[in-house]
């Protein structure tokens, strides 16, 4: 998806109306917990907030001219999961012996500018996130940031993760790898 | 660091111990290597540059590298392939600067001198001849390579106008085990979208160099994800890494690896049956069969061209799915590594069978790719382990081949010398030796 | 103006009194809506924002040494715009043959740190903004941060944009150009 | 502390209920006017909101190895002060002839992410902050990023700062002095 | 990249073919080209510092960059202007690390050594008993620069103390042209205010060459802005582009463009009528007639000063408002550029007036600037587009300088060679054979 | 920059003027003086690696660097003290990324290789026999280093085979001072944690120099904080530094200042009076007697070691309290140094005196420190200041060596030549001759 092309169209403002207050503010404190099971590595708490029939996508971005846009082929992705295949993830992170994570990274998630909007399907909401991370093997930080779209469903056990799609502004990552999520 | 820099041939030559199984640290490290590096191997030999899926229709184009110098790769107007040097004739100026597009001609940003898609000068902003004859604008086409020619699809091209056809590389052996890959339905193999890209903090061979057969790193460094995401169990996994696991020199400085399920029966892990009855029509019985018990292949093309195809499951109700990914080990400095990842699939293949090989490709290897993260931090530790005099001044350790290399599996049914298995460091040896011949000049 | 010299006395702390809850909230998502638009390039529809008498000025910033301070000239800035100004930079960057933003940058705004006021001439409005942009000429994230100082308006459309003044933390900009706003 | 160690279990989750939509403006107010003062440097108003008993630690990092996780020593740290250190801490970097922020550096503090619950010992915040820093001596922001865990205690001059730790993500710093609070 | 480094004066010469009009790319990239830069241009030359109005009283001072050395330029307690090395004679500390201040004296932080706002040394710690006459105190001052000279309240310092005069290079032609920006008034301009900084990821020499005369590139990048903010009209505008666009060469590798409106009228588009009156006053007849249909001037003076001057329009009910600002590119490496933009105006001006000129300059001519951000991204991707071995190898081509550079417009009304209109690339490359003057050591 | 590289010992040597007290300012921004040291120095140097209470138990190891080489300080389950160059001997990866932990042997996480903490190769992924004698694994343990030696317990390393002890390193003269800091009560110090890491933007030889004896820059650069801050007043603490301040060159580039109080009283200003008792055991007299008037001490060991100790108070109601850190000033290029930061404290101390000395350190002496953060500018700002070509023209003064180092205080009570004051810059210099000896490869 080129940067140019509308965020909007799909962005909350606009569709739906905006939440309630209190709302609002359950929106902002399970993103906010949420950031902290992800930047503590408490993936195993992490997936008891995703419903079972989530859908995660980061697709991937190129750079276009104005004027010369083109796509080819099936719609890739950095990342394009399931509940299912989340788990295995997080099974691989967490494993005593995997190597990617083995001296774990420090991570840190800004969740800002938070919208949330009533929709048939659940809360629509859109935010910015930035994530910072340091690897024992760099001792400069790595930055990498987007739009997170997400819908949020309303279950027995609190708000629960439908939906997410992360729109990276970075189409070429400066790092050997994405051992976290997003 | 403070060793001098490496800059002749000789030099060059001496940090291979080609007898000894032994090659300098230095080769991953030393940025006076990595510029000879530049000069002689990116400039002289065959580089891959994309896929004609990538660039269906006239017109269409990517910007790619070859080495660090930036190219254009562009279907133009004859439908033609063509591959241009990204710049300027007249004063440098990147042409395209988007990743991808599809254009009339090109049109530089700075003075508007403008270019068919062949290449080919056809405007400045006045008319020629307001240059009174002094600017000879037929030689002023955008900068083409020596040299273009593809094979199953793929896009190769040199600077080099002395270099022997492609088919004298990637020749009768090497495609006789590519044909699996690339050539195994009538359809051929079409590209799922543009490549992913990352950047690995590490020398650029060590990639491709593990991916000629670097058997000892799978278990130790996958063991865990392959026990939970590969084939049809963990047992079948570790018979294939253990049992028949031939290893085979293309030559060139290239190899491919397969691990095949023990036993005769062609169980075609992770393929779709549908398929399998068009590899029947397009390769012959012993393809047939390697295919039909290929648990993994990895292969390696000279110089910075790779390929994996796995079966993995992510999805614990369904059978494991295999994926194909073609990966591009690009040159940014002695340290830093541009990885380029394209995932591949037959063109017959059903719809949603595209679709799930092109997610178990994501999930495994690439970027946030299960296999591929646990090679990240190794790899990528090694930069800052012997950046330093000490660290330079030891060895790369291939010994391995010393107790295998005139020991070859001569009746695999395959062309090229077998290596008996995945352990003997031969066919990653071979890489390097291969590699001193282009830095020594002798290629 | 020096960083050592006190935001604070233009800080909306201490002028005015802290918005009600429900004015709070419209001032977020109006930022926040503000940032997507930003974000997406709709340059048309943040134009629709602000008011006509709008006032918009990104000043320089020096280093100084305390105890030497001194300043010359005429209040040099990066942006000092109105809304006809930024009307035809619109235009410029919007261009189909324009080469400033031919391949479009990819940009992030983290908007935090808002807090409001109500003051005479409308809501004062004090937040901290983070612009990473991505070119296709340069694999690192260009980093711009800053505090704004915005004056909001009540009108017939909603809230509008009628001051703002960017101080920026960067006296030197790393950056070849500032094809966006701000 | 390593980063794999949960800093969830002192996190406000889960201990304490969520505080009053009012109580949480409040939090935000205090932590964003107090950003304010810390960017600009307005460091003896920023005094007057530290409580006579403050605990203010900012502990050392270091990297670890799952499975081969060892400590030694006394629980080593960047800051471990009381208000009475960072009295004299104020006084040094605003004494007209101290060298280490002479040429003042330009500062932001982006703070997000809070979450405040009620205990018995006041409200537990806990916020993410990313500091950016603009030295004279070097064109590149110097970025520093951490948890928040704060203590605020309501007092007779409004809420008061009583105990606060940073977890930095940065075992190492990538700069020639921390001349800034954080 | 691969390509041996430039090492000597003979080598550097070889980069530029004055006879075929060309030049080699690794003018722009190469790091050996940009240490030879450093040491035989920006401590030999006359390089700019600054004005007279950034300074107006003692003890003021600002801090600038001779190639990568910092200075301090500074006037002192007697009312000189002063330019020393900003760093102490005793352990190299930085003096000054703010942008700008106003100082009694100059101590330096570490021990405290003191020196005059002229330079010489004041105190120690302790008195000079104490060092019982090893330190020779009086040899110990700041480190001055050889020369400093002013023309029309521009500073220029230079570390050579065998450069000819400032006037043998600010000529009287040169200057017959630059008193049409610099002292068209009694009164003299002005500075207004402390120069915008920013970085270009590219050479240093692409914007003064650019400055020196590319007509081209205008209506091809610029176009859509032009159209939208210059002068009185687009037509009027491309009618001067394509009508009286003088090109002067002024020798010693410096130039000047002049775009004028056709026919005789002067009609003074984005002056003050006000300010008209006092050009008639300090101009001769010529100068105020260029003047009078002047759309824009732009020049660079060798090596890395430019000046731009052109009317533009941000508020469609206006007339259009000239502005003048003065640009140095400051080498940071072979691919990065430190740009300072001043904006002037005439010390006579009405206020207003003054802040519609800053105005329009900053809403064109800056970082935010329209034309700028044009010119940036096709700027800084030259660097890319040229770094690798097969870019370093081509050309920059100036070809067209072979069609126009023995036809000159001789009766054009001003000194200097001027070319016949602003197309003929001969300023642009006169610019690089001076600057391969400079590489061989010919200067 | 400009200036031809340094490549070779005589170049090297003639950077220091050892009759006229000057050294050349390359010294601090060079980057082939820079690889020089890398090779010259510290592959050959004794190099401080880390505390022997930092590897209490077997298994227990931590992480650093010699130079910029890697290694592992681990204690063997022999209970020895081992350092080994941190890279896998078969193909370079490396062993430990961690900080720090606890581990039965060293596995490499590519292929598994397995060591013990002996640095012996244990096992591979095969059984040898797989490897047909072709793999000398007996010599392809961890690579360790030549000579490990401890002194009190503070552990150095060398990677030269042929250096001489320890002992003549850190010898007598040296360790008769050195033991009022690090053995002064029976039990020895024991390290607080793990060190403190920033970066200075700087040469890593600013700071030791610094910490020989730059007396002049503490009233300077620290004069604020110390009237806030140091010790039992400000004018004790005046008088200190200008009184008795014996600056001690100890051979071998290394130094010891010590800022003794006025008269004979032993105030033991910031000691806690129990362990007063002990420093009466472990020390003779005249020992005994510095350390109870000694307000500061200051030290270096050649190349890159220093301690600081002094009483700090920031707590109004509560006397000044003693810390004492260890330094380590690692070098990362020309221009970038990373410190070490270590706090130490008697075993015997009360666990609340620990707490309190940790404290004092760490607001004093550290990243946040209330004395570095003025230091880190003034030697910050020095990179900038001097890189370009005319600033690398001119000198590093230490001319007041001349004045003084013909007249030493030759009565002072302890060993070593004793300069008279600290002022007169000569331990300082002794630094760059040593230096130059070992660039010079007198060493
Ligand atoms: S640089 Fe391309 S037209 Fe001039
Ligand atoms: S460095 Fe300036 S006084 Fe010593
Ligand atoms: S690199 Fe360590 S086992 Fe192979
Ligand atoms: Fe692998
Ligand atoms: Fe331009
Ligand atoms: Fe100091």
């Amino acid at each position: 998806m080129s940067p140019a092309a509308g965020a909007n169209a799909e962005a909350p403002r606009g569709i739906g109306r905006p939440v309630d207050d209190s709302t609002y503010r359950a929106v902002c404190e399970f993103l906010y917990s949420e950031a902290e099971l992800l930047a503590s590595r408490d993936y195993r708490r992490w997936l008891e907030l995703l419903a079972p029939d989530l859908s995660y996508r980061i697709p991937l971005q190129q750079f276009d001219k104005r004027g010369e846009e083109r796509r080819y082929g099936d719609d890739p992705a950095w990342f394009d999961e399931t509940r299912d295949s989340l788990c295995i993830r997080v099974e691989q992170l967490l494993h005593p012996q995997s190597n990617a994570d083995r001296v774990p990274s420090f991570l840190r998630y800004l969740v800002t500018n938070i919208l949330a909007r009533e929709t048939p399907d659940g809360l629509a909401v859109s935010s910015q996130v930035l994530l910072i991370r340091m690897r024992a093997n760099n001792p400069q930080p790595f930055l990498l940031s987007g739009a997170r779209q997400d819908l949020l469903r309303s279950s027995a056990a609190g708000l629960q993760l439908a939906r997410r799609e992360v729109r990276l502004d970075m189409p070429l990552i400066d790092s050997p790898n994405l051992a976290f999520f997003l | 660091m403070s060793a001098p820099e490496i800059v002749n041939a000789a030099e060059a030559a001496a940090l291979v111990n080609v007898e000894q199984g032994l090659a300098s640290r230095r080769l991953y490290v030393d940025a006076g290597v990595f510029d000879l590096e530049l000069e002689r191997i990116f400039t002289r030999t065959w580089v891959f540059v994309g896929l004609e899926s990538e660039i269906p229709a006239p017109g269409d184009y990517v910007t790619r590298t070859m080495g660090v110098d930036p190219v254009i790769l562009v279907r133009d107007h004859a439908g033609e392939v063509r591959v241009f040097h990204n710049s300027c004739p007249h004063r440098g100026v990147m042409i395209c600067q988007a990743d991808l597009g599809q254009v009339k001609s090109f049109v530089c940003p700075y003075h508007g001198w403008t270019f068919g898609t062949d290449g080919r000068f056809q405007t400045a902003f006045h008319p020629k001849e307001f240059y009174r004859g002094a600017v000879p604008f037929e030689r002023l086409g955008l900068h083409p390579v020596a040299k273009i020619a593809t094979y199953a699809g793929l896009i190769f091209a040199t600077w080099n106008p002395d270099a022997p056809p492609l088919q004298a590389t990637l020749d009768d052996t090497a495609r006789w085990y590519f044909d699996m890959f690339f050539a195994r339905t009538p359809g051929g193999m079409e590209v799922q979208g543009p490549p992913q890209r990352w950047v690995f903090e590490h020398n650029w061979k060590i990639g491709p160099i593990n991916f000629c057969g670097d058997g000892p790193h799978a278990p130790m460094l996958h063991g865990p994800i392959s026990q939970m995401a590969v084939g049809e169990s963990a047992e079948q996994f570790m018979a294939a890494i253990m049992g028949e696991s031939p290893d085979v020199i293309l030559g060139n400085g290239s190899a491919i690896l397969l691990n095949l399920t023990p036993g005769e029966r062609l169980d075609f892990i992770g393929f779709h049956p549908d398929l399998v009855k068009l590899y029947r029509e397009s390769l012959n019985d012993i393809q047939y069969g390697l295919l039909g018990r290929m648990m993994t292949g990895v292969a390696t093309l000279f110089p910075n061209l790779s390929l994996v195809q796995a079966p993995v499951r992510f999805d614990p109700d369904a059978p494991p799915v295999n994926f194909l990914t073609l990966r591009l080990w690009q040159p940014l400095s002695a340290t830093r590594t541009e990885v380029w990842n394209w995932y591949l699939v037959e063109r017959e293949a059903p719809h949603d069978w595209k679709a799930e090989t092109l997610r178990a490709g994501l999930r495994s290897f690439s970027a946030g790719g299960t296999f591929d993260q646990d090679d990240a931090e190794a790899w990528a530790s090694t930069s800052r382990a012997i950046r330093g005099p000490i660290g330079r001044s030891l060895d790369l350790n291939f010994q391995a081949v010393r107790g295998w290399r005139d020991d070859m599996w001569d009746d695999f049914p395959g062309p090229g010398k077998t290596c008996r298995n995945m352990f003997t460091e031969c066919t990653e040896f071979e890489y390097l030796v291969e590699w001193r011949r282009w830095l020594a000049a002798e290629r």
